[in-house]
């Protein structure tokens, strides 16, 4: 039987990856490399937050929820620091 | 087709393809890519047969996976090697090619 | 008695060896080498003393070498030694030649002494080559083109001969069932050997390169000729040698073989022709006496052949007086050269004479050594076709000596200088040692008397005349005669070999190819694919 | 088979034999400067000594002596054996390795002035890196462990190549490093189809468990192609005569005497000593071709060099030819396979001592007189006689000459060819034979020659003398009693009964 | 009935595109750009393969470590350096694809014909993990540790070899100084950041991964590997720029893991009746003991092949 943790897991996770299919369509369909970075990096992130958060629940122990969230947290400064890195790259590949 | 023969059969693909790109892409670091291709071609043939050789409880024959490790590790040393000396190749002289050719002095041997 | 005479043997290849070590001591080189002289001395003793006595075997320990003496042996190494004993005491008494010239005079010297009481097969080998390669540091060693040539030819053949005998020495290797490599040994089983008869083609062509046999001869008239005067004779009078005893030693000679008994005296008696043939085209007196040796070796091969056909073992004896004898006088007539040119003949008519009876021996004069040399091979040319080719043979000799002392007249003008002075000086000894000594060595080897009948004196007597006549007869007529480059057939053989080498650039551009990375790449996943079929379809 | 995965007494000098040269490394890296020139030179000796023990074992024990890694035999650990044959060449390696190292003294000494020198650190850790592989390679028992030694070679080598850092040399250092790679991962994948097979890499029990299957057959041809690609041979040569005749001498008498005898060694190894049991005579055959083939092309083009170091060089792929034709002569178990396998080794040795000497000489010559070009060698003689003796005599055992290893190993390859009656494999011998006496004429005749020629340094008496010594230790193995070839055929398994 | 073989099947044509891109692409950055996707995308074939140990590795070096290599390699050759030789012609390239092809397929057909049941060691590892690699849970660390342990020595004397290699391809006059640092812009503040940011936590990670490598996926290499990424990436950052080749305490650093290793192992002849052999009961914690230096000398070893051979005037 179902119970409300599995809802929220799997209402998590499908939210997630909506995220990341809206991501991977602006990847495609925006038209430069700078706005595809946005919509990159913006919907990606929280996609992953939102499949991090559905999978909390489902972790055997706290410690691997734990890792969940610090896994997370690390592509979250990842992803942003090198969104900016590769904007700048960008920025100078322009002049 | 289980996971292990799509592997070996990958593995096999990427040798193939590796060997093509080492014999004929002139320039030494995608000779250095195409080598290093083959290789995770190899290591996928050992990897299928450490999945194959799985026994007693385990899921994988952990000594050819051992291998593996150690393969990566030696194989990387390689590539840094080349590297070094692609790029410093790059600085003594302008082309960077491994043709004979150029490197063949017919008058050449008056030690400097 | 025979640890004596076994010590003697040892010493005999020991103190050669001991000289080449004190030349790799800075201070003693140049004695060693100005008192090198002495080095032949044992050997000299041994061949005396080995005359007259049964074979002796001594195996040297540590190198697994085995020394074999035996009369035919002992012959020409007590010949070889005496004529190396008095050209090197002259050569380092007038001058002293560079070292380089030393060093390669003695190692000729000590292989001429190791190859004819070499037991084993290696060691035949090693002495072989020794008595054959240095040599070349007896006459090419300068910066004229000529001798270069001359170097380069000798060179080759001497390499190709040595590649050709060490097939066949291979072959006799391992013919033998019990795995010895004693010449006794291998030759006893040649016969039964499954590749006896590629190893006798194999031992002919490859000895018949070291005495000039048609069509090996082209290097000897340009050796010579370069060579000066004291190496011509030692390379001439015993050097050849090494070969003679090599088909004395590799010939099954107790065993009556038809087939190649025939094919050496064919070729034999070709030689000897075709020597006498383009020597009278010749007017370089060295070069003359270059073609001689061609023909005279011609001679001892088809006296070989017929030994071989007769099947007669005691025939090793005879031809190997034949060869002394010719050892001896070829070498004195190189001097010769040296000695009139300088003394002149008009000055001397005795000198001339002498010359004149030395020339002629080898044809078999009447009172000469040549006179024993022709009784001792008797036995081989008894009758029928090859005693009358025998006769012709001699006739020819006789016509080329002749045509040879016409050509003294007009010596090299290098002559001079190339004999040393003291040479010059005991050349008369020398003449007269070498026409009467073969006496010495014939009343030791051979019982059969030399009859002083009038009737053999005309049959000894009338080849060499008519020979004679025929080249005055010669002379009168005016020289007719073509003019053939030195060496004849090597001028061809030269051609051929330019062309052989004109592969070298168009294996270089392969090479070049293949060493393309794609190339390469290509041609390991060819072999990798190669590799895999052989051994899928071979299992 | 069982006493080939258990210790046996002596076993723990195999170790020590590798780790000697691991130790010194460590050793000459950390402190640097020159302690690295101080450490390599006195573990020769030591390296040296170990050797000769070991091959005292062996000839004692008359079987191989085994030692297994941690208490752990085969399948699940290492073992390391040595017979007959590694003994040998345990010794001519520190032999060699040892000459190198004070040959190369003069060259490499840290300089004066700074603690510490990249050329001069540069040789002497790959120096005792190629030693360390190179034991190894030896005594090894495991394919992968024989695959990471490979790997230590080909890292160790290839830097000496580029030592003095001219682009030339870059470039040949890269060539030869990346078709080594091309070689190694063949081998490796080889090696990943043999674990597949039977489930091990040791070569003993490998012996006992290999049939002729296709699996074999893909391994055998792929490592063998990767020991081929390493060991230079014609028409997988393309990076040899580059990098072998721009190394600094001390660098190519290792490179062209012991590295490639390394890979052939391992393909011996495998075609010997792993599959026995197979009918392998057209994969011979086919060994036997190309081996004949880069006697007569490798021969033809080192007539033709104008530089002394190219024509050693090219002279050392003929040579390389000569080893492959082991492979049809020294097979099955007749009575010439014994013959053809003392032939084959006897030419290792004899190549590795003549080829080191001549290019100890090369360098030698090429200090003195300021280039190496064969045009201007007349009457170079004089000016360096000893230099020049060496030559000869190194050429002595090139052309086959006797008294000399050469001529020894030809005199048996002759011999078992004509007994097996493969007669065809006497026609690239003798030709090789001759084609060499052609190039070694082409050295030594000008260099004999009245010719007047101008010494730039007269080089140190030294280094003459230690190449020297090598060219005569190749004229000795002439010498070689009946006893030593006993000794090579000791653990020499013989087809059919593994 | 499940969704995995077409998972798989994906997986598997997704590798081999990217690898197909590699080769195929026309600019030499791309084609190095495409090999780092490929040696991530490769770690997940390892997982599917249950090789978590070398899903880590390939991550960590085949991803991580070479891609940080190439790309500061292709970037250093920069565009027009892309070599003058003739392209290969149409012939060769048909002779070569089809001999490739040939060799993949066969290949291909010998993984196929590998025998069934397949040969394993898995048992003889599985009894042996109470024995010399007592206490091991992870059985390849017990492999790579005891089994072939001399694999594993030589393994570290090839990384410090390399070093050694890759330094010698500098200049004489360079020698002794720093190499290049591995980026030539000035340090940046996103970088910085996430340096600062990453780097501690790295660190963490890559010593829990070697602490649980005993027992759990992970080991020295790994922790290692991740240790040795942290460290490029402060001197990608410029917090820390390379350190001078003859530092002694780096030279330390990269022979300490072989050093304690061979130390050990000839201890074991004493201690254990032979060499690299442990003695019983305390195989797990000197295993640990070596592991820990083997850490320290990875870390060092990778970020200075990474960085090169030391050039002039980089003396800090």
């Amino acid at each position: 039987m179902i119970t409300l943790l599995d809802l929220f897991s799997i209402a998590a996770i499908s939210a997630g990856t909506f995220f990341f299919f809206a991501g991977t369509v602006g990847l495609l369909r925006f038209p430069d490399s700078l706005t595809r970075l946005h919509a990159l990096t913006k919907a990606d992130n929280l996609g992953l937050g939102m499949v991090a958060l559905g999978l909390i629940p489902r972790a055997d122990s706290a410690l691997s929820a734990l890792k969940l969230i610090v896994i997370w947290a690390l592509v979250l400064v990842s992803g942003a620091s090198t969104s900016q890195l590769i904007g700048r790259a960008l920025r100078r590949g322009r002049k | 087709m289980t996971p292990s023969v799509l592997a070996g059969l990958t593995g096999a693909a990427l040798v193939g393809l590796g060997l093509y790109g080492l014999i004929l892409h002139p320039h030494p670091l995608r000779k250095l890519l195409a080598f290093n291709l083959i290789g995770s071609g190899v290591f996928l043939v050992f990897g299928i047969v450490a999945r194959r050789g799985a026994a007693a409880g385990f899921r994988f024959d952990p000594v050819p996976q051992a291998m593996v490790i150690t393969g990566i590790v030696v194989a990387f040393a390689a590539s840094a090697i080349a590297v070094a000396l692609i790029l410093r190749l790059s600085v003594e002289s302008s082309h960077v090619t491994l043709d004979p050719e150029v490197w063949t002095k017919p008058n050449g041997g008056d030690t400097k | 008695m025979t640890d004596l005479f076994s010590t003697l043997l040892v010493a005999s290849l020991a103190t050669p060896l001991a000289f080449l070590g004190a030349c790799f001591v800075k201070g003693w080189r140049r004695y060693a080498l100005a008192f090198q002289w002495l080095a032949p001395l044992p050997s000299l003793a041994t061949g005396l003393t080995g005359l007259t006595r049964a074979p002796l075997v001594y195996d040297l320990p540590f190198l697994g070498f085995t020394l074999r003496l035996d009369p035919p042996g002992a012959l020409l190494l007590a010949g070889a030694a005496l004529l190396w004993i008095v050209v090197s005491a002259a050569l380092w008494r007038d001058r002293q030649p560079d070292n380089r010239f030393g060093l390669s005079w003695l190692l000729t010297m000590t292989g001429n002494v190791g190859v004819f009481i070499a037991g084993d097969l290696v060691s035949f080998y090693l002495f072989y080559a020794l008595v054959s390669i240095p040599a070349y540091g007896l006459f090419a060693f300068s910066d004229d083109s000529g001798h270069k040539r001359a170097g380069a030819i000798y060179m080759a053949f001497t390499i190709l001969g040595e590649a050709v005998l060490l097939l066949a020495f291979a072959m006799l290797v391992i013919g033998e069932p019990r795995g010895s490599s004693g010449i006794v040994d291998v030759m006893a089983a040649l016969p039964a050997s499954p590749w006896r008869d590629a190893t006798l083609g194999l031992i002919i062509a490859g000895f018949g390169m070291k005495i000039g046999m048609v069509p090996f001869n082209g290097w000897m008239p340009l050796t010579y000729g370069a060579a000066p005067i004291p190496a011509a004779a030692l390379l001439s009078g015993a050097g050849v040698k090494a070969g003679v005893i090599g088909l004395i030693r590799f010939l099954p000679l107790g065993i009556a073989s038809e087939g190649w008994g025939d094919a050496l005296v064919v070729l034999g008696f070709f030689s000897a022709f075709y020597g006498v043939a383009f020597g009278l085209t010749q007017q370089n007196p060295k070069v003359i006496l270059a073609y001689s040796s061609i023909s005279q070796m011609g001679v001892i091969t088809a006296a070989l052949g017929m030994a071989l056909v007769n099947g007669q073992a005691d025939a090793s004896l005879d031809v190997a007086f034949y060869a002394a004898n010719h050892l001896l006088v070829k070498a004195a007539l190189f001097l010769t050269i040296g000695a009139l040119a300088t003394q002149g003949i008009k000055r001397s008519h005795a000198n001339f004479i002498l010359a004149a009876l030395l020339a002629l021996s080898l044809a078999g004069l009447p009172l000469t050594g040549g006179a024993l040399a022709k009784l001792a091979t008797k036995a081989q040319f008894a009758s029928g076709p090859a005693a009358a080719l025998a006769t012709l043979s001699s006739i020819g000799t006789a016509l080329l000596m002749t045509h040879f002392l016409i050509c003294l007249a007009a010596p090299p003008p290098a002559a001079a200088q190339e004999c040393p002075a003291s040479l010059i000086h005991f050349w008369p000894a020398a003449a007269l040692g070498a026409i009467l000594l073969p006496w010495v060595f014939y009343s030791a080897i051979s019982e059969a008397p030399y009859g002083l009948e009038f009737g053999d004196f005309v049959d000894g007597l009338w080849p060499v005349a008519l020979g004679a006549g025929l080249a005055l007869v010669l002379v009168r007529t005016g020289r007719s005669l073509p003019r053939v480059p030195v060496g004849d057939s090597i001028v061809l053989e030269e051609a051929a070999f330019h062309r052989l080498l004109s592969v070298g650039p168009s294996l270089e551009a392969l090479d070049a190819r293949l060493r393309q990375w794609p190339t390469a790449g290509v041609s390991l996943l060819m072999i990798i694919l190669a590799l895999l079929m052989a051994g899928v379809s071979g299992s | 088979m069982a006493e080939l995965a258990t210790t046996t007494p002596g076993g723990y000098l195999l170790v020590l034999a590798i780790l000697l040269p691991v130790v010194g490394m460590i050793l000459s890296f950390t402190p640097g400067g020159r302690n690295a020139e101080r450490v390599a030179l006195c573990s020769t000796p030591f390296g040296f000594a170990l050797a000769v023990a070991i091959a005292f074992h062996v000839s004692r024990a008359g079987k191989p002596i085994v030692y297994a890694v941690g208490g752990l035999p085969p399948p699940l650990g290492i073992a390391l054996r040595a017979d007959g044959i590694s003994a040998v060449m345990l010794v001519a390696a520190a032999v060699i390795v040892a000459a190198a190292g004070f040959y190369g003294r003069a060259k490499f000494a840290t300089p004066d002035g700074v603690r510490e020198g990249r050329a001069s650190l540069t040789f002497w850790i790959m120096l005792q890196a190629i030693w360390a592989a190179l034991n190894i390679i030896f005594v090894g028992g495991d394919l992968f462990n024989l695959y990471v030694a490979l790997e230590l070679l080909t890292f160790a080598a290839v830097p000496l190549v580029c030592i003095d850092g001219r682009a030339e040399t870059i470039a040949a250092a890269l060539r030869y490093l990346l078709f080594a790679l091309f070689g190694s991962i063949s081998y490796l994948l080889g090696v990943a189809l043999f674990y597949g097979a039977h489930g091990t890499l040791d070569i003993s029990l490998l012996a006992q468990r290999v049939q002729a299957t296709p699996v074999i057959w893909m391994a055998a041809a792929l490592m063998t192609c990767g020991l081929l690609a390493k060991t230079a041979l014609f028409p997988l040569h393309l990076w040899l005569p580059p990098a072998h005749a721009n190394a600094p001498a001390a660098a190519s008498a290792v490179l062209s005497g012991l590295v490639v005898k390394g890979s052939f060694f391992l393909t011996l190894r495998l075609w010997f000593y792993v599959l026995p049991a197979l009918a392998a005579d057209k994969a011979a055959i086919v060994l036997g071709c190309l081996g004949s083939a880069a006697i007569i092309a490798g021969s033809i083009i080192a007539l033709r060099q104008a530089r002394l170091k190219l024509l050693i060089a090219y002279s050392t792929v003929a040579q390389i030819g000569y080893l492959f034709l082991v492979f049809p002569l020294a097979a099955g178990a007749q009575t010439w396979s014994a013959i053809g396998w003392s032939a084959g080794v006897m030419q290792i040795l004899a190549h590795a001592f003549a080829k080191a000497a001549m290019f100890f000489s090369a360098g030698l010559l090429a200090e003195a007189l300021g280039h190496d070009q064969i045009a201007k060698l007349g009457g170079a003689a004089r000016v360096l006689p000893l230099t020049f003796l060496t030559i000869a005599l190194g050429g002595l055992s090139l052309m086959g000459l006797p008294p000399s290893g050469g001529f020894s190993a030809k005199w048996l390859m002759l011999q078992a060819s004509i007994s097996s009656g493969q007669w065809l494999w006497t026609l690239p011998i003798l030709a090789g034979g001759l084609l060499a006496a052609g190039y070694v004429y082409r050295i030594l005749a000008p260099a004999l020659s009245d010719d007047q020629i101008m010494s730039v340094s007269p080089p140190k008496r030294s280094q003459e003398l230690i190449a020297l010594a090598l060219a005569a230790i190749a004229i000795a193995l002439g010498f070689a009693p009946q006893t030593f070839f006993d000794f090579l055929e000791i653990g020499r398994p013989v087809a059919g009964q593994p | 009935m499940s969704i995995r073989p077409f998972l798989d099947l994906v997986l598997a044509s997704l590798v081999l595109g990217v690898a197909i891109f590699t080769i195929t692409a026309r600019d030499l950055f791309a084609a190095v750009v495409g090999y780092v996707a490929y040696g991530l995308l490769l770690a997940f074939v390892w997982i599917r393969l249950y090789a978590p140990d070398v899903a880590l590795t390939e991550a960590a070096v085949g991803g991580g470590v070479t891609g940080v290599l190439l790309i500061t390699a292709g970037k250093r050759l920069g565009a027009p350096n892309v070599s003058q030789e003739a392209q290969p012609g149409p012939g060769l390239k048909i002779l070569t694809g089809v001999l490739a092809a040939l060799v993949a397929t066969a290949l291909g057909a010998v993984i196929l014909m590998l025998p069934d049941p397949p040969p394993s060691l898995a048992p003889e590892a599985a009894a042996a993990i109470d024995g010399a690699g007592a206490g091991l849970g992870n059985p390849i660390t017990a492999v790579l540790m005891s089994y072939r342990s001399l694999d594993t020595m030589l393994e570290k004397v090839v990384l410090i070899l390399a070093v050694m290699g890759v330094w010698s391809v500098g200049t004489d006059k360079a020698w002794g100084d720093a190499p290049a640092p591995l980026r030539q812009q000035k340090a940046y503040a996103p970088m910085v950041f996430l340096a600062q940011m990453l780097a501690p936590v790295g660190a963490i990670i890559a010593i829990h991964i070697f602490w649980t490598g005993a027992n759990a996926p992970g080991g020295a290499f790994q922790g290692g590997a991740l240790l040795a990424a942290m460290w490029m990436v402060t001197m990608m950052a410029r917090l820390v720029e390379p350190p001078r080749v003859d530092a002694q305490w780096l030279r330390l650093a990269l022979v300490a893991g072989p050093a304690v290793f061979l130390i050990s192992g000839l201890a074991g002849a004493i201690t254990a009746g032979s060499f690299f052999a442990y003695p019983s009961g305390l195989a797990k914690p000197i295993i640990l003991f070596i592991e820990a230096f083997m850490v320290l000398s990875i870390a060092a070893a990778l970020p200075m092949l990474v960085a090169g051979p030391p050039s002039e005037g980089q003396d800090q």
